[in-house]
């Protein structure tokens, strides 16, 4: 089977799974933080994140489960944050909703929304002005972010400045309960408001990874050559609670059927349709399966097993040294 | 008189209001969303329809501004934050343009606007999602700052602050919601600016406000069975502050405690202290003491917040040191060991997470 | 004399004059508050103000003496606002940073950049949802006002609901003293951005009050129409200082010639000269004038005999009853 | 020892920094501009070329942001703000995110911002340009507040506040920037945290910080003169507080003033009057007193500016009620009519508005 394939697989059943185990522990009370899962989402992070290497960096939002994994970012210390344990990847002072992993270039995400997209633009300038090294930073966001005047504050002084970065903008037609038609005029178009701002910028369906990873690939290449940004907005859609691990399709704030046509166009169904019209090798995939169902369970049972943080370190981290 | 929660109450107080003046609207996220900010906007898009009940974009500077414009003109807007920290996008408008307005037009327009931000702790929200921030808006003159303690109070505060024809910053905190208390069915106004001493007693004068009120009061009748009888002051407006009522009672218990319902530091509670000391210094028989959450940033994990959130052994430990009384230690520790909850993240018992 | 230009004329003239008047009369010291001039742009409040009615709304910002004097606001009070005095139009309470008139629909100004403009979304609001009649709110800003996010969360909002305003946007190249390739991308478009959340833009030269006066008439009408909101940007020139009474071109901030060529498109000469070559009528001119210049000396005798403010108006507007 | 003005000894300290460490950058709006903040950057980007001296968009909140992402990479960026009121458009980046990423990264990741926030007075700014709102940033854990009141302070203490890894806010009174002082050509630290005792005395200890400093210095003399001795403490820093000097000194006095740069309603000075009532209030033996500008917005003409700004008469007659001594009425009336500047609303007699 293509490496490429197999990597995106990898990615996309890991958030998927991972996602999903999250979401079957929830109700056992111990992770006791609010969880945006990604379910429904995973392509975005998978394809975009398949482009980039290790030293590039990424933050992310409250919903920043998939980003955080499709960046390779450490599984074990993600649940365990989660748990509220001392070997989260925040010792547990964030949870969920501030996940990072230094080492694989996630710097942050925070639940306040849009407050990311400014300190990543601040990353990528250190980065062309100081590091003047060819790494780019990707800024995730939700479609409700360009509604915060941060957002526009900050393209402006990505283009201005003419920075490595690619903007990701999944667009799941949602903020909380909220569609679209109720926040943005109908023929408001984020793609050209930040064209508008001199940044070249696409749209594309999100749900097809192939699909994503070569728009992200073509302008992450275009990015490190020229070294100005580029704005994608990808169109996707999630499938659980906005926050929390139910399904909550019961409450009507979407249309009838709308959910069920997102499934149906469910990246991880849409990867392993083209794989098998590409290969037969299925025992490949099992394997693959296998491996990460085992790092999941294992990756649970680490965090379960891990210790509450001591005390003495609320008083550790208020000031630098 | 009926029974009911605090977010009932103040779904009541809206509904009223809206019925009442048809000026008032409600503006926010989520306001006209099925969860309803915690059931208090629940269905009232329905029955006001979406001029009355506006949807916004997360837009919170601007929105604040556009009530502003749409407050001079006559209209009576109602914003809501369903955390507090949201709100910090729009300080701007709130201490610039909001709270001056008024002044600013040399006494022609006027700002009747309710700002309701939502505090709270528990469930590992972490540290941007459970501050209180109430000092950043009660420094401001030209704001009028009010943070109810229980169903009761919410519902003829809230009538009270839509009807005030001021910016009036409302501070609802998420654990009170779903506490229940007699709240009569008619409209009733409470007056902004007016403590309430809900506790009359002589041995010590204990200030707090908001959710802070509530962890006072777990303590209140074993205070009483062991011989202290505290005055416990909700001061429900934190600007303009009433000063008469702290300063009478402390004229007469001679003691203070101010129980915070956030960070100390520069808090509330440094304010009702220094208006004591400043008044009334020679009455004091003790030096007035405060209390509030741990001054760090709230970590998320329920280990950890929980050292940080007020806490009853250091509320009955304060009070048995400034009244001098002493109880019985055995006593004190079955005591604590009773009233303390499982699990200290989350408002009852049943709750299941997340907020 | 054709009304039209008469009316216009009167304005530009009076702005003219009034500021031209501040400048000399700062250096005695009694107009003790910042001051931003507006010679060089009076075109744009006068062709737009031109065509809006008293009960049509304006909102301005620390550069607001010719949107004020050109929507008909009372010249007495002004001054004597400047002057720090009673019978200000604030009581002195405000300074020229805060000028309001609201019997002539001026409905206030502020000296933070950006921050009228959802104030005047507001208005709007408020007239399309209550009052339900035909005015319109026209929000005058510079261009360094769309730098701040917050003006694209209210052009958002007032494109979701279709607000009956005017964007007035005068783009005079400089923010303070810092021009504009320092803060946008030379490829960066207002209008684009503007037009991508679905609101009609047009860009234009702000210094011929007759372009500004039939391309705000046709918009207005439109807006009255459809009653959405329309966006203008004009280009023009501030020919003084920022913030003061000086000429301050030896700073060097502007690259040299450019002040000069801009005065050379002098929006009262163009006014002038268009008049010449209609009318002969030279005397009506002259009539004007002198009636302005005698209502100025009139103002500023007045402003300077009022008295300052009584120390207990100090206690009054904290609160409103 | 030189003596340059304040405005100059901000740019040495600048400069300096900026020499020591490549990593330093300056941000903000006119940070290039040929009036360089009222002097303090004038020329420095000249200097040090467009990617130390970095002009910026008018968009606060987002340079905030920027200077944060930067900040964890390792740049160490000093924003400006021309007027303090600007900076409420990045309050939820100040509050939320700078104070809290070290804390929030578990000490992973470290953030040294320091953001000059200019605050002043005079010549008809009005409402929303003379605003001090210290108190906003000092409740916040995460913090380190600055406030200097002297030209060598103010190199010392932005000196070491550009080397500190934590945000720093930085309060630059404008009125300072033209008054000059002794200041060392050389590099040199003030510790952040450490108050100053910048008169030693026995009658009452006096606590103040920033501009209203140079209100107390202006009757120190007098003071001495007519038999009072006043501990005068300079604060320097709001956050974190030197609650030690302070309590030392009021120990000694037994008595308390604490004259604020901003409005005392939850301002500065509570802080300063429950700290030391908290501690060593048996010690007291007058009231704790404190004096600020009036709690009302700040009109823009001079005549009713003037009674909100502190003032000399009434911080003499504080001090003498609190420390008992008389002073003549006609001496005190004399003085009084000496000091009073013909103007109240300018810093300087040649000054020539507007700012
Ligand atoms: C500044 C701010 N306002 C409001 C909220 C409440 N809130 C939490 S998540 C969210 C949804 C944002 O929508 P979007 O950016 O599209 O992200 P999605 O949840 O769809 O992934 C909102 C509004 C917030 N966290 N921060
Ligand atoms: C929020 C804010 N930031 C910065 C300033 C400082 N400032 C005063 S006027 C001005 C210029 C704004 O430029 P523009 O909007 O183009 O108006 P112009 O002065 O050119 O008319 C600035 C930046 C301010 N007043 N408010
Ligand atoms: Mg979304
Ligand atoms: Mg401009």
């Amino acid at each position: 089977m293509n490496k490429l394939y197999r990597d995106l697989y990898k990615k996309i059943y890991k958030i998927r799974c991972v996602e999903k185990k999250i979401s079957t522990m929830y109700k056992h009370q111990e992770m006791r933080c609010p969880v945006h899962l990604s379910i429904g989402q995973e392509a975005v992070a998978a394809g975009v994140c398949a482009n980039l290497g290790k030293k590039d960096e990424i933050i992310s939002t409250h919903r920043s489960h998939a980003h955080y994994l499709g960046k390779g970012g450490n599984l074990k210390n993600m649940i365990a944050e989660l748990y509220g344990k001392d070997k989260g990847c925040a010792k547990g002072l964030g949870g969920s909703m501030h996940l990072q992993d230094l080492d694989n270039g996630i710097f942050g995400s925070v639940p306040i929304v849009g407050s990311t997209i400014p300190i990543g633009v601040g990353i990528a300038f250190y980065s062309k002005f100081f590091l003047k090294k060819n790494n780019i930073t990707t800024i995730f966001f939700g479609e409700g972010a360009t509604e915060e005047g941060v957002f526009h504050e900050s393209i402006n002084f990505a283009s201005l400045h003419k920075l490595p970065i690619l903007f990701v903008c999944e667009n799941n037609l949602y903020s909380v309960y909220t569609g679209l038609k109720d926040r943005q005029h109908v023929n408001r178009s984020i793609k050209k408001i930040v064209e508008s701002n001199g940044i070249e910028s696409h749209t594309s369906t999100g749900n097809d990874v192939l699909d994503v990873y070569s728009l992200a690939k073509e302008s992450i290449n275009k990015i490190r050559k020229k070294k100005g940004p580029i704005f994608l907005e990808f169109k996707t859609y999630r499938w659980l609670e906005h926050c929390g691990p139910n399904w909550d399709d019961n409450l009507n704030y979407r249309p009838k059927g709308e959910l069920k046509s997102w499934m149906n166009k469910c990246p991880l169904k849409k990867l392993r349709g083209k794989i098998f019209s590409n290969s037969k090798k299925n025992n490949t995939l099992d394997k693959i399966e296998k491996k990460i169902n085992y790092e999941i369970e294992n990756a649970f049972q680490f965090a379960k097993n891990a210790k509450f943080p001591k005390k003495e370190i609320l008083n550790k981290f208020i000031y630098s040294n | 008189m009926r029974k009911i929660k605090f977010n009932q109450s103040v779904k009541e107080a809206l509904t009223l209001s809206m019925l009442r003046d048809k000026k008032v609207v409600l503006m926010g996220l989520g306001v006209t969303d099925p969860k309803g900010i915690f059931g208090t906007t629940k269905d009232l898009g329905k029955k006001f329809g979406s001029t009355r009940v506006i949807e916004t974009p997360t837009s919170e500077n601007a929105i604040t501004g556009i009530a502003l414009g749409a407050a001079i003109k006559g209209m009576r807007p109602i914003l809501t934050h369903q955390r507090v920290e949201f709100s910090l996008l729009s300080m701007e408008q709130i201490v610039n343009q909001l709270s001056k307005w008024h002044f600013m037009s040399a006494g022609k327009q006027k700002v009747p606007i309710v700002i309701r931000m939502i505090i709270g702790k528990g469930w590992g929200q972490g540290p941007q999602h459970s501050q209180s921030l109430e000092v950043l808006f009660s420094h401001i003159p030209g704001l009028k700052v009010v943070a109810p303690s229980n169903a009761f109070d919410a519902k003829g505060l809230l009538i009270q602050s839509i009807k005030d024809n001021n910016p009036v910053i409302f501070f609802e905190h998420r654990w009170l919601h779903d506490i229940s208390g007699n709240v009569p069915k008619k409209s009733y106004d409470i007056k902004i600016g007016k403590a309430k001493i809900i506790k009359k007693g002589k041995d010590i004068t204990i200030v707090s406000f908001s959710e802070a009120i509530v962890q006072v009061m777990r303590i209140y009748k074993f205070l009483k069975i062991n011989g202290i009888e505290p005055e416990i002051i909700d001061l429900r407006t934190l600007r303009p502050i009433d000063k008469k009522t702290i300063i009478n009672s402390v004229k007469k218990t001679r003691k203070l405690l101010v129980i915070d319902n956030s960070w100390t530091t520069y808090g509330i509670s440094a304010e009702i202290i220094s208006i004591v000391t400043e008044s009334i210094f020679k009455k004091l028989k003790k030096s007035p003491q405060r209390i509030g959450i741990k001054n760090v940033m709230i970590p998320s994990s329920k280990e950890l917040a929980k050292h940080c959130y007020l806490n009853s052994k250091n509320i009955l430990e304060k009070i048995i040191s400034i009244t001098g009384k002493n109880i019985n230690k055995k006593k004190k520790n079955l005591f604590l060991k009773k009233i303390n909850t499982s699990e200290s993240d989350i408002p009852y018992k049943d709750f299941k997470g997340p907020f």
